[in-house]
């Protein structure tokens, strides 16, 4: 395993790195995260003439011959900025989707910044388990009608299309029997409430009644949606993993520089044995989520499905534990300041609160890792 | 943990509970369950109720309306109000400065705050942090100068709880600024409604404001409304700071938290079970309620201790310590059990009166705030590095 | 719940302290540690006139009228100088077992310090289950013969009697069908291999190979001795939290010493807030750690087995973990020094070590408390 | 991990592999795999085969007889030695004292030690630790005073690893008393059959005796011994201290421990099943795996780091810090798997040629012991308080 940048990997940190540092600072975030979209239209159109859009896609997919690693080079910068823009669910999740469905069609729409998506993966009772599906897909007169509930779909009032995983067949915990649908914005029968999450993004609660798809609208094969789902999931905590390890970065700065520049007893707090020790172990947890994101990066382009998911389990276990120890660490050396909504700190804090709990939190993933027999050493 | 409570506590905790379940309103019961935003009325309705029982100030003693309890008895009913779902009774006024005017008052002072601060006619708040100053107390700025029969105080506190409900504060201000550190400080009583004092909110990362700024620009304060003689005020606070802390854990209300952590996982849905059957989630419980048993265990310790006639000393850090951890831990079980359901943020939901159904199960609304929000416990009231230190001094003798 | 002690109890807790104090410095300790038996007879006896064998005993069985409280607090104590007598298996398992079984005419030997026993409740594919029992005892002649395999029975190569539990009925993890007996010293077809733990106490491996027993030699009923096993256990698990919490005290105290009084970089240790802070750590751990010692010592007389159950593990899942934490620090607090088989403080690491282990290490009692329903409040 | 290893990196592996397979005698990968003691026969006899295909000094440069590796391949080579079960190689002479020689040495000690060194021929050990300078090194007393061509070396080492198999030992010692705190120190290599130079062992907590203490007696030493010049020692300990640590986290050996620890945990019964198989114990074996998992994806990326030409810093004492912590994670995993039996005391069956049967399976004896023994691993080499006070200079500029 290599974990040396090639020079187009190098360029595409820099880039996203200098976007970050010298158009998103932290105020006109916040005016961002207040709009009503929650992010700019204009960002993302400089994000596709960037190629930061086409950049994890393969090039007969329509993009820069990039993949999960490229994902993670923009996820990490991305994280250091708490970059609102639905990178996530447009580009990773459904972009993935689509490559993996074929749809070069929409795929070329994406990669051009002209398509939003969003996936609607959560179901109210099934917590963490993908295979827990109740949305049904009726067929119906060649096409399908879907009825059901989805929880917390990022992006979904942005949305062009709603990817959404329905029960075609099978028991409602049955792998097999579920399809993708794309669910194209405005739907008859679909409802969104949208609203704000505690960690500043969007999202959107689904209801489907009766929405009627043709045979066109389902994704991959009838049926054999559950395969698809969980490589994209897996693609996704690989990308969010990233995005942790972004954060923690930007952790480890802004303490190390509160901690000197922070008087009390009139001397700076850095001069203090206690908090000095307790940096560095941030420090040093910050350093190995960044190894073990960019291990899940390359990992997650495995062939078999079980190298892939232990790769991405143990870097969202790992990560999801060591983030609740850098978040929770990094506010308490903060003090009281780090308390408040006016001191970017405890954004970082909140985001990275809740990246654990997404895609699965670090318990579901240690043990997602231990029932495939933890590490297995190839060859 | 009642093997071998007596029959006249077994009786006293019985008429506790009664009283509560009979007494404590539906409304506000409701309100603290679901983990709502209380107002100033609901704490003022329920601490009338408490006043007028006798019960309000188990602290105080028996001269000023004080119950006249052993330490068990104050024990067995802050546990007993705490589980309840009750709201915590607003400490400023009669757990810390009614204490301290009782020991340093003047005549007229006791006469005239402390009925006001039993029957919670009078809200107060604490004016001790400064922006310059958090947990190095001694480091304070505001200046109160001495002109003739007043002080002109000038300068600001900060992270001031519930500042916004108040009448009065008690400040720590400078007098004499030629002095060293800790000495030319003097406790200051200030009536909110003076001309020059502001009030300005701080968010909290969890969308709340319940701390404040609190400004003093020129604000006169009478010399009446000096506590304990000019530049002694360090003395009065550390009198404040190791006066009350027994019920700093607050177990009752741990409790309290730990039975909803329970019921919600008993609600959410998990491997076809409820979440409170998978094995791994009730390990994760039992590894905080064990926490919880052993911190209750403690503190029985030393509620015999002090029975025994000990005062209760530097353990008050140790509780502190505890406490704090054990309040984060139990939020932290919360947004664990709730799952995606922690992610919409939804502080109308917080709020009482708000009609429109829940994003998720009704419960789900208040948890991630409130893991935000517990981050301060470790924090405030002396952070835990400033306890560690205190123990690592009076205790370990370093 | 009272945690005040008694005047009698004070006196007990003095009297055991002076003791230790006294009589047990750490290099005569380390003298009876390699002596042929491993402790000392004479102390024996003077645990026998002064009344510490009888201390936990009821009156009507030759006791003093003491209890669980008692035991603890004489363990507590022996736990700050890791006293090598074996209080444990002799007084609290065997005794305990002696009582509950009615048998009055050991008792009377066993508190005039003329007896010896050993508890053989380990069986080598057991791990922490007492249910789990292949020893087997057939029906022969009116009695028994006894045929097994038992492991790490403490105090086995002195004691008088060793109480072996074995299935007289049922299947190999039936609770029912167990039936304690009282194997007499020497018996024919009786093997022991006699060994020193690594916390310098005394054990032995145990065969029996048809040991021949009568019916007089059943310990309470046939069939019936696994609740009574149960009980004797959760006793034991009461006395030993005792004993790591007075490990843990004196722990706290020496590393306290040491630290004020070993310098390094020109300046005592305890000069560094880094070990300040542990140290502090350490001690708010031990004083946890004896609270909930005495709450299991208080409550394993509950009526309720379950009640019993819950209150023991708890004690033993905190104390264990808690042990870890606490012996770990000071060794490392120690530094080099810490290591040395010369320094007290290791040998104490040993022995909290290994009590995690004694009885079911702090994970299974987790298991053991959470599968109980957790903590319920009574009334 | 070998998703993108480059055809010849997998060729060198293979090789690598296969060479350890057909050369590590059978008797000593026996003893490391069961967790006995070594003798010093068996670390010599490995070394030489090593020797002989010109493996045994990775870090050498390709002059005096080291491979030409790239630091990936380095990489590969030390875990595929770590995982196979082979002796570590004492690194004492080849890891430490050979680059001091090389960098700083005259050429008469180049010819003099190099090729024993690498020949295996030389046995060293290393004089740094004194009874009242543990990790504060430069608070030794050792004193070697000049007296013509000879220094008279009086005073006291410790800790000093295997010195009892040793023939040389190299040293720092005072040759300024006058001088401030780091100044004043040489680098002297001493000859161990030297008159007044006694070795005592130390036994350490698990029963055995790894350590020493080593007393030097007005022992001469000639001055041709001196590395480097004389009160420059601090430079030359210093140089050593930050040449060589790419394998201090020996992930090799991790890996070799962990596949240990789920070999035992098959064997172990619990619940009618194995223990591997108890979703509880797995779910903690996991945990320490992922910690394995973490710390070798930050070596490979510092690795990586490396081959781009930047030469590794301060993050040795990352990796010495999460690598001495896992060793330990891993020994506290044997401990627990093991049970009850990790009770009996034999230090006896840990020897080889012991043949009575074991006490409890035949896997336990070492268990208990290796956890004690591990507990030295964040004390030596630099405490991993030392380590983090570094990374707080170094990296984070406190």
């Amino acid at each position: 395993m290599n974990f040396a940048f090639t020079d187009e990997q190098k360029l595409l940190a820099d880039s996203v790195a200098r976007f970050v540092s010298k158009d998103y600072p932290f105020e006109a975030r916040r005016k961002l995260m207040a709009s009503e979209e929650g992010w700019s239209r204009a960002h993302w159109k400089s994000f596709a003439e960037l190629g930061w859009l086409a950049a994890p896609f393969a090039e007969d997919h329509g993009g820069l011959g990039g993949g999960p690693v490229e994902a993670a080079i923009v996820m990490e910068a991305f994280g250091k900025g708490l970059v609102l823009e639905p990178y996530l669910p447009t580009v990773v999740l459904g972009g993935g989707l689509l490559a993996a469905g074929g749809r070069r069609d929409l795929l070329k729409a994406l990669v051009e910044g002209a398509l939003q998506l969003s996936l609607a993966w959560v179901e109210p009772k099934a917590r963490f388990d993908l295979a827990h599906v109740e949305t049904r897909a009726l067929r119906k007169d060649g096409g399908f009608a879907l009825s059901g509930q989805k929880g917390v779909a990022f992006n979904g009032a942005a949305a062009d299309w709603i990817i959404v995983p329905a029960r075609t067949a099978g028991g409602i915990k049955d792998k097999q029997g579920i399809t993708l649908f794309l669910v194209p914005k405005g739907a008859p029968g679909l409802t969104l409430r949208p609203y704000r999450t505690v960690d500043g993004v969007r999202a959107a609660e689904v209801a489907l009644e009766g929405v009627t798809l043709k045979a066109e609208h389902v994704l991959g094969e009838v049926d054999w949606g559950h395969p698809l789902l969980e490589a994209a999931i897996d693609r996704g905590i690989a990308a969010v993993s990233a995005e942790a390890a972004g954060i923690m970065g930007h952790i480890v700065a802004t303490t190390r520089d509160y901690l000197k520049t922070r008087k009390q007893f009139g001397v700076p707090l850095a001069s203090f044995q206690v908090l000095q020790h307790r940096a560095v172990d941030v420090y040093v947890l910050s350093e190995q989520a960044t190894a073990m994101a960019y291990r899940a990066a390359v990992l997650v382009a495995a062939r078999e499905p079980a190298d892939r998911a232990r790769a991405v389990s143990a870097a969202k276990a790992w990560i999801g534990k060591a983030g609740r120890q850098v978040g929770q660490e990094a506010i308490q050396m903060h003090g009281g300041m780090g308390m408040t909504e006016e001191m970017p700190v405890s954004h970082y804090f909140k985001r990275l609160t809740m990246i654990d709990t997404l895609f699965g939190d670090h318990r579901f993933h240690r043990r997602r890792f231990a029932a495939l027999g933890g590490h297995v050493e190839k060859d | 943990m009642n093997l071998d409570l007596s029959p006249e506590l077994r009786a006293f905790r019985d008429e506790v509970r009664a009283f509560i379940k009979a007494e404590l309103p539906a409304d506000i019961r409701d309100k603290v369950r679901k983990g709502l935003q209380l107002e100033r009325d609901d704490y003022v309705r329920w601490q009338k109720i408490l006043y007028k029982k006798g019960w309000i100030a188990p602290n105080w003693p028996k001269e000023y309306g004080g119950p006249g309890w052993t330490p068990m008895q104050r024990y067995i009913f802050d546990e007993e109000v705490g589980k309840s779902g009750a709201p915590r009774v607003i400490p400023f006024g009669l757990v810390m400065v009614a204490p301290v005017i009782m020991k340093f008052g003047t005549e007229a002072q006791k006469r005239e705050h402390l009925p006001k601060i039993l029957s919670s006619e009078v809200w107060w708040c604490q004016g001790y942090s400064e922006p310059g100053a958090g947990s190095d107390l001694a480091g304070l700025k505001t200046r109160a100068l001495r002109e003739g029969d007043h002080y002109t105080v000038n300068g600001q506190k900060t992270w001031t709880t519930l500042a916004q409900y108040a009448d009065w504060i008690f400040c720590l201000v400078r007098t004499d600024p030629a002095a060293k550190k800790q000495e030319g400080i003097s406790f200051l009583l200030i009536d909110m409604k003076s001309p020059g004092v502001t009030v300005k909110p701080i968010v909290t990362m969890d969308g709340g404001a319940e701390v404040n700024e609190v400004f003093f620009d020129n604000v006169k304060v009478p010399v009446t409304n000096l506590v304990g003689p000019e530049n002694q005020g360090w003395t009065v606070a550390k009198y404040l700071l190791g006066h009350e802390r027994t019920n700093i854990a607050d177990i009752g209300r741990a409790k309290h938290q730990l039975a909803r952590v329970k019921e919600i996982a008993a609600a959410e849905r998990a491997d076809g079970g409820s979440l409170l059957e998978d094995e791994d989630f009730r390990d994760r419980i039992a590894e905080v309620e064990l926490d919880l048993i052993a911190l209750e265990a403690t503190l029985l310790r030393i509620v015999a201790a002090e029975t025994g006639g000990r005062a209760p000393g530097a353990e008050a850090s140790l509780i502190k310590i505890k406490g704090s951890e054990l309040q984060q831990q139990l939020t932290e079980l919360l947004i664990e059990a709730v799952g995606y359901y922690g992610f919409p943020y939804n502080r109308d939901a917080m709020e009482h009166g708000w009609n429109e159904p829940p994003i998720g199960p009704d419960y789900a609304a208040p948890l991630a705030p409130a893991y935000f929000n517990t981050r301060k416990t470790t924090i405030y009231g002396g952070s835990n590095e400033v306890q560690r230190g205190i123990l690592a001094k009076f205790v370990m003798g370093f």
